[in-house]
């Protein structure tokens, strides 16, 4: 009866969540190289979400697809490049590296085609009739199902058979933590790409565009710039770091070439996006970061199947007390 | 009741659809329930109508399918209080049908440390207060945001409820809970009238509770509340000032779209006789969603058919169903391009009351105004 | 006595012509009454409109008294220091050349904004942290300078959840159709059927406020707000986009209300109406009162002139 | 490679130890020496039984037309190949008996349960709903079977599984259930022993994920272990990324690790496990035992032990030959399995039984042997005869070991 309850509670309180503290400290920094490493995925993606939500002030809600895809463009790239699934490719470490970057511009294509197609197919229509923003949203959720789902036809239910260019391999310890190649290669080409796309938006004068449509659509528009166009880069851009992030993603988990394999991805960099300020381009960057570490010591702590718990409730605490994020709200503001 | 009613002196052509309506409106109440009646009728007579070209066999048991496409339409009606109405979008309305089914699961079967030998209505009147209280719990904080915000913020707490089922070992994650106890009642030769395969008495269930939920439902859409509700989706700072405590009838369309949910939830469970974590993730939710928006957010009738072909095309068209995601998500963003108002648009009429005093006042029947598209109700953005 | 009397006594039908923004328009059997029966269904109008009409009412005494609000946005100082008092049963106008913080002293009143010092007083009782909806239950009902109206909702309805902020049916009232459901209903169509006549717009109460010219809209917007049973009725702008002609008829309008028993305030750019309905104004420049008294008195004021001065009465477009 | 030294120096033993031929046949190889951390040989596959019962029987089967027996389990969801594997065996099995039989035509439905319980509950009812199906073999994994087993009891419906192995399934008063396998009651243990005697692992990481199957085996293995067991963590179904619980693991250090669960997460948690050079063996059960968990770890599945309670088919000559060209694969796991239990179905159906009841009474009743085993089964629907062998992956192919328990 319900006499039960207090002793399921109780019995519930000791066992179904515990505060490990010592492992949070014993872990902090495996957990900060890894979170890093992770992390800088969902900034990557997450600057999708900004761009077009500084813009737009709209929720791509389907961009988790427009990552997806590029996951599948860099995987056949590696198809075609003759790399079999199964064993670890043994090609001379130049052929690797001319072969990655190819599956780079590959996937950074394919995830630019389909935010472009995204925006010209789905969001346009809706904006030259002035549609309200629920109908954008609900707009975005439907194509994101759609897309998934004809990858899911198309492929089946199950990820695709692994394929990996470079081996995992420790290359130096920071802390006391070996830090593998492919953690120091992502990290350090996902920021690079950061940096180019931030510098993109503060020094030319496209990204000033940028700048002025989030800043101001009206005032931007008298000034002379093209609304269109600018709403139009804001996509491709998202589009092409959502491609890099796709490759660096499937580097370091090969197996994650499969349908849905963008749809918690993508929450959890929306919810960088927000950690950081939606709408503030260097707010992603360092969400993004966030997110990934604190993820990972939020399992350390809790139990490792409490990681996505974490971050959905970061994201719910963040929208109901900050909803401006740490570095704030709006694009135009994000130069410091 | 003449054309030259609503288009006076126009020759613009009228609507198949307003028709339909200006038709029913014209007919007395006597009428209307001359037509009501045997509907409902036909309604509970379905499972016997099982012939071809409404059958779903042999793919699909053709009395379950029945009762999973009447489960749909109520969790439909339910969503409708909440998007149409109210005009909040909730992306983690599947988290209160799943707090419905749990609350049965836990209650009803011998996997569960609550389980004893409960009366079934009880469980039905425990699931929907549990998920009335989760619906304070949840909308109380949500509520304060408004538009995109909202929708994130609902999903994410969809997903924690799922994900909750999961780490909590009392609610058994993955493995579920089995064999959960059914309505009672026997049928003259001793065998139990709810069964697993057996979907008609399910079906009819599920059919009164649709009613039921109908009639309530509407007589809270003509009332103050279903006004205020509108009021909110379509200007919430201007419901406000006009004196709309918009904040208390928020959450109120969460309550009574969580109760809803929550009812359907239990009816789920106690069919399939077992719960577990998997059926209630954003997919579903999104699938629910797409009922309510192609039928016609904020129409009853139109939000019941959009379940119907939702629910139902699937079981009917095998081939249909592997693709089903795929074309309601296509669905979705065509009609939003072409039709944002959903197949049947939602159709103001004045109040019963209010049509008495019009009459009398201009000396003939009101023109029923029609086509809503979904409102904005997301001006501002923050809390 | 409705503004109504002195339209055409043609039918209007519910054809959307944006162009004909012509207030008025009796209709259907209004039309066909004698002057006797006429002026029987406008007592009966009037009566339902303002239920308190024949009540002796205290000119003079304070409804609402503003005293010392500042508000201030980040470094910017909307409103320094205001203080001014509207007495019952006058119509106050509010006016000053714009950015002067008229609206920002309607949003101050009605709980959009909070003071950042000072307080607004309602007889006597400071507003305080109410919230927006309560203010409006305590009294305070108000339009909007872009109209605001629930576009989906008939004109009727628009009205009715107006009067709804008087009912205390709650959901539980609602879900059972309990007698006080039933009453209130019956009430709050009757009232909101008998505002739309009196700002005479009672043949198009079935139509869809998005669907209604423009002119209509203006005058729904002040039967919703009627509707709420306001102490003090607060009108932005309420001729903004009127024709003269319109303009003229609104004026009427407005002193009926008056004479029902309502207190208003009332900002508009336009001088002449301004002047020629209001009994008192108070005038405000860069978030300062720069004048307090009547019409013919503050016209002559010469810190009035300096402000106004190169300011066309009717800038507005 | 990506592996560390231990791991690398088993493989390489192990790999001297085996004469390998990509599919052995025949099956009478020389034991040969074992590596580095035992000494065990690479055990003979057993042969096929000289009186083994096959589907086709003696060609003299009789039943009535319309008659049918259906496969329920996964065929397109999670996991999908371990559940083909057996589909295709089942299917032989009743190609083989139609071919033979000419007075006994027997359908076969086949029912996509995605391998997940929620589903299987809804499909169940569909099969059960169905009144020519006499029997059904399924459901394979242990997750669904738990959902659906009280169905198929109030149906009267006779199921056996070719590989569910949750110990507490034939505990719930079934009267339907035969298994037809070994269950984690004899795995877990045996898979404990190995680790502890054959592989000399003094500390021991178990990992389960939220399946009954991974929590029920994991539960048998820890008991077995004892104080052996230095860590315990759990993954989710679906889960790809495994920092964290690689990081616990890491840092206990243990010997070898347990992973009890299917191989769609166990691939990419082998694969993490050994990117940063974790020193340690790998074992998993059955659910991990299919190609595609050695394709999709890239490498780190090299020297994976394997448990399994089935049997290596490669001895069975003809059934490996025909099973090779139905379905253009070699015989995986359980693939013998389901078509014993097809057998077993169809046998019944050639004695004219034409009732659910029949059926389940003659399965009851049966004793004979199979390919794999001697059918015959307890009043809880267990069987008797019971083999559990080991498996490691060897240059990226499931090579048998030795037999454990």
């Amino acid at each position: 009866m319900i006499g039960n309850l207090p002793t399921v509670l109780a019995q519930g309180g000791v066992d179904w969540i515990s505060f490990d503290i010592g492992r949070l400290v014993d872990q902090f920094w495996y957990n900060t190289v890894n979170g890093l490493a992770y992390g800088s995925i969902y900034s990557l993606v997450a600057v999708g979400y900004t761009l077009v939500y500084g813009v737009l002030k709209l929720i791509n809600f389907a961009h988790s697809e427009v990552f997806i895809v590029g996951a599948f463009g860099a995987y056949f790239t590696f198809q075609f490049l003759g790399y079999e699934s199964g064993g670890i490719a043994q090609a001379p470490l130049v052929e690797t590296i001319v072969n990655l970057i190819l599956a780079l511009a590959v996937a950074m294509i394919c995830s630019g085609l389909v935010a472009l197609t995204l925006e010209r197919v789905a969001y346009r229509p809706l904006r030259r009739k002035k549609a309200p923003r629920l109908v954008f949203l609900i707009t975005a959720v439907g194509a994101s199902f759609a897309i998934q789902q004809a990858i899911m036809l198309w492929r089946n239910p199950n990820p695709e058979l692994a394929i990996q260019l470079i081996a995992p391999r420790p290359l130096f310890e920071v802390f006391g933590v070996s830090v593998t190649n492919i953690q120091l290669t992502v990290f350090l080409a996902a920021l690079v790409l950061l940096l180019i796309a931030d510098s993109f938006i503060n020094r030319t004068r496209l990204g000033r565009g940028i700048r002025a449509v989030a800043q101001d659509p009206d005032t931007a528009t008298l000034m002379g710039v093209n609304k269109e166009r600018v709403i139009m880069l804001t996509f491709i851009i998202g589009g092409l770091l959502a491609g890099a992030a796709a490759l660096f993603y499937i580097m370091q988990i090969p197996q994650g070439v499969v349908y849905n394999g963008g749809f918690l991805l993508g929450i959890k960099a929306f919810t960088a996006a927000v950690l950081g300020g939606i709408g503030n381009l260097r707010g992603a960057l360092l969400g993004g970061f966030l997110l990934g570490v604190f993820e990972n010591y939020g399992q350390s702590l809790l139990g490792g199947q409490w990681r996505d718990v974490v971050a959905f409730v970061v994201l719910i605490v963040i929208l109901m007390f900050r909803p401006t994020g740490i570095l704030g709200e709006s694009l135009g503001k994000a130069r410091v | 009741m003449s054309a030259h009613h609503f288009r006076s002196g126009t020759a613009t052509k009228v609507p198949f659809g307003q028709r339909i309506r200006d038709w029913w409106n014209g007919l007395s109440r006597f009428h209307q329930w001359a037509i009501i009646i045997p509907v409902v009728v036909l309604v509970y007579l379905m499972p016997f109508l099982n012939f071809f070209p409404i059958t779903t066999e042999p793919g699909t048991d053709f009395e379950l399918a029945l009762f999973n496409t009447a489960r749909i339409v109520l969790i439909a009606i339910g969503l409708n209080v909440v998007v149409g109405q109210a005009g909040l979008l909730d992306l983690g309305y599947v988290g209160f049908f799943a707090i419905g089914a749990y609350v049965a699961a836990l209650m009803t079967s011998r996997d569960s440390a609550l389980y004893a030998e409960y009366p079934w209505l009880l469980v039905v009147v425990v699931g929907i207060a549990v998920t009335m209280v989760s619906g304070v719990i949840i909308g109380t904080p949500t509520l304060r945001l408004r538009g995109d915000y909202l929708a994130i913020v609902t999903l994410g707490f969809g997903e924690i409820v799922r994900l909750l089922a999961d780490n909590i070992p009392a609610l058994r994650g993955n493995v579920g809970f089995r064999n959960l106890e059914r309505p009672p009642g026997e049928w003259s030769d001793g065998t139990r009238i709810f069964t697993q395969g057996d979907g008609i008495p399910w079906y009819w269930l599920t059919v009164t509770a649709i009613i039921a939920v109908l009639i309530l439902v509407g007589n809270l859409e003509r009332s103050r509340v279903g006004r205020a509700w509108v009021a909110i989706r379509e200007d919430e700072d201007a419901a406000e000032i006009m004196g709309v405590p918009t904040f208390r009838f928020k959450v109120w369309a969460f309550v009574i779209g969580a109760a809803i949910g929550g009812l359907s939830g239990v009816l789920y469970a106690g069919q399939l006789g077992f719960v577990n974590n998997a059926r209630f993730d954003v997919v579903t939710s999104v699938l629910f969603l797409a009922a309510v928006i192609l039928g016609g957010s904020g129409n009853k009738v139109g939000v019941i058919l959009g379940a119907i072909v939702i629910a139902y095309t699937p079981e009917r068209f095998q081939v249909v169903s592997e693709y089903r995601y795929l074309i309601f998500g296509l669905a979705l963003i065509v009609l939003m391009i072409f039709r944002p108002q959903g197949l049947l648009g939602a159709r103001q009429r004045l109040l019963a009351r209010g049509r008495q005093a019009y009459k009398r006042l201009v000396g003939k029947p009101e023109p029923v105004s029609t086509e809503s598209p979904m409102k904005d109700s997301g001006k501002g953005t923050g809390a | 006595m409705t503004t109504t009397s002195g339209s055409t006594p043609e039918m209007r039908h519910h054809l959307d012509d944006p162009g004909t923004d012509q207030p008025g328009g009796l209709v259907g059997e209004v039309a066909r009454m004698s002057a006797e029966e006429r002026a029987e269904h406008e007592a009966e109008v009037a009566d339902v409109v303002a239920p308190d009409r024949d009540i002796e009412v205290e000119v003079g005494e304070t409804l609402l008294e503003m005293r010392d609000v500042t508000l201030s946005f980040g470094g910017l100082v909307a409103l320094d220091s205001v203080s001014f008092s509207i007495r019952r049963g006058e119509i106050l106008g509010l006016i000053g050349p714009n950015g002067a913080g008229k609206t920002t002293c309607f949003n101050a009143m009605t709980g959009v904004y909070r003071p950042s010092s000072g307080d607004v007083l309602l007889e006597g009782r400071p507003l305080g942290r109410l919230k927006k909806s309560q203010i409006t239950r305590r009294g305070i009902a108000r339009t909007f300078q872009n109209i605001r109206l629930f576009g989906e909702m008939t004109a009727l309805e628009n009205v009715v959840v107006g009067t709804d902020a008087r009912h205390r049916t709650g959901v539980l009232g609602a879900l059972l159709r309990l007698p006080r459901h039933h009453r209130e209903e019956r009430e709050g169509v009757e009232r909101a059927m008998a505002l739309l006549e009196f700002v005479g717009i009672a043949d198009r109460a079935a139509d869809k406020a998005k669907n209604l010219p423009y002119g209509y809209q203006r005058r729904l917007e002040i039967a919703r707000a009627l509707a709420t049973e306001p102490k003090l009725l607060c009108l932005d702008e309420p001729a903004a986009g009127f024709n003269p002609a319109e303009k003229e008829e609104l004026m009427g309008l407005i002193r009926e209300i008056r004479d029902d028993g309502y207190t208003v305030l009332l900002i508009d750019h336009d001088m002449k109406l301004v002047m020629g309905v209001t009994d008192r104004l108070v005038v405000l420049e860069f978030g300062k009162k720069i004048a307090d008294g009547r019409p013919a008195e503050v016209r002559e004021d010469p810190s009035v002139i300096a402000a106004y001065l190169g300011v066309p009465d009717d800038d507005v477009a | 490679m990506s592996k560390n030294g231990r791991l690398r120096i088993l493989a390489v033993a192990a790999t001297a130890s085996l004469t390998l031929a990509g599919c052995a046949q025949g099956g009478n190889e020389e034991p040969a020496e074992g590596g580095a951390a035992t000494n065990d040989s690479a055990a003979a596959a057993p042969d096929a039984p000289t009186d083994a019962v096959l589907p086709a029987g003696d060609g003299t089967g009789e039943c009535e037309d319309g008659v049918s027996i259906a496969y329920i389990g996964t065929i397109a969801g999670q996991n999908a190949a371990l559940g083909v594997a057996i589909l295709n065996g089942v299917r032989l099995a009743v190609e083989e008996h139609n071919e033979a039989n000419a007075g006994c035509q027997v359908t076969l439905k086949e029912f996509d349960t995605e391998g997940s319980p929620d589903r299987a509950s809804g499909v169940v009812t569909q099969a059960i709903n169905d009144d020519s199906i006499l029997g059904v073999v399924g459901l394979p994994f242990s997750g669904e079977s738990d959902a659906a087993g009280q169905s198929f009891h109030e149906a009267g419906l006779v199921t056996i599984s070719p590989s569910a192995t949750d110990p507490a399934l034939s505990q719930n008063g079934w009267d339907t259930f035969f298994r037809g396998l070994g269950n984690d009651a004899q795995q877990g243990p045996a898979a404990a022993t190995f680790i502890g005697e054959d592989l000399g692992a003094e500390s021991v990481c178990v990992v389960n994920d939220d399946s009954s199957y991974g929590i029920g085996l994991a539960r048998e293995v820890r008991e077995a272990l004892g104080d052996a067991v230095v860590c315990t963590e759990e993954v989710k179904t679906n889960q790809r990324e495994f920092s964290a619980v690689v990081g616990t693991i890491e840092a206990s250090g243990p010997d070898a690790v347990f992973y009890a669960g299917y191989y769609t997460e166990a691939a990419p948690f082998a694969q993490q496990l050994f990117a940063r050079g974790l020193q340690t063996t790998l074992v998993a059960p059955d659910g991990v035992r299919d190609d595609q968990f050695v394709q999709n770890a890239v490498g780190a599945a090299e020297g994976v032990y394997l448990t399994c309670p089935c049997v290596p088919a490669d001895g069975f000559g003809d059934f490996f030959d025909a099973f090779t060209e139905l379905a253009g694969t070699e015989p995986s796991t359980y693939s013998a399995e389901g078509y014993d239990a097809t057998t077993v179905l169809l046998r019944a159906l050639d004695e004219g039984l034409s009732t659910r009841e029949e059926v389940l009474e003659y399965v009851r009743d049966y004793d004979a042997p199979g390919l794999t085993k001697h059918f015959k089964w307890d009043e809880d629907g267990e069987l008797t005869d019971t083999p559990v062998w080991v498996y490691q992956v060897e240059d990226g192919e499931i090579v048998r070991d030795r037999e454990i328990g």
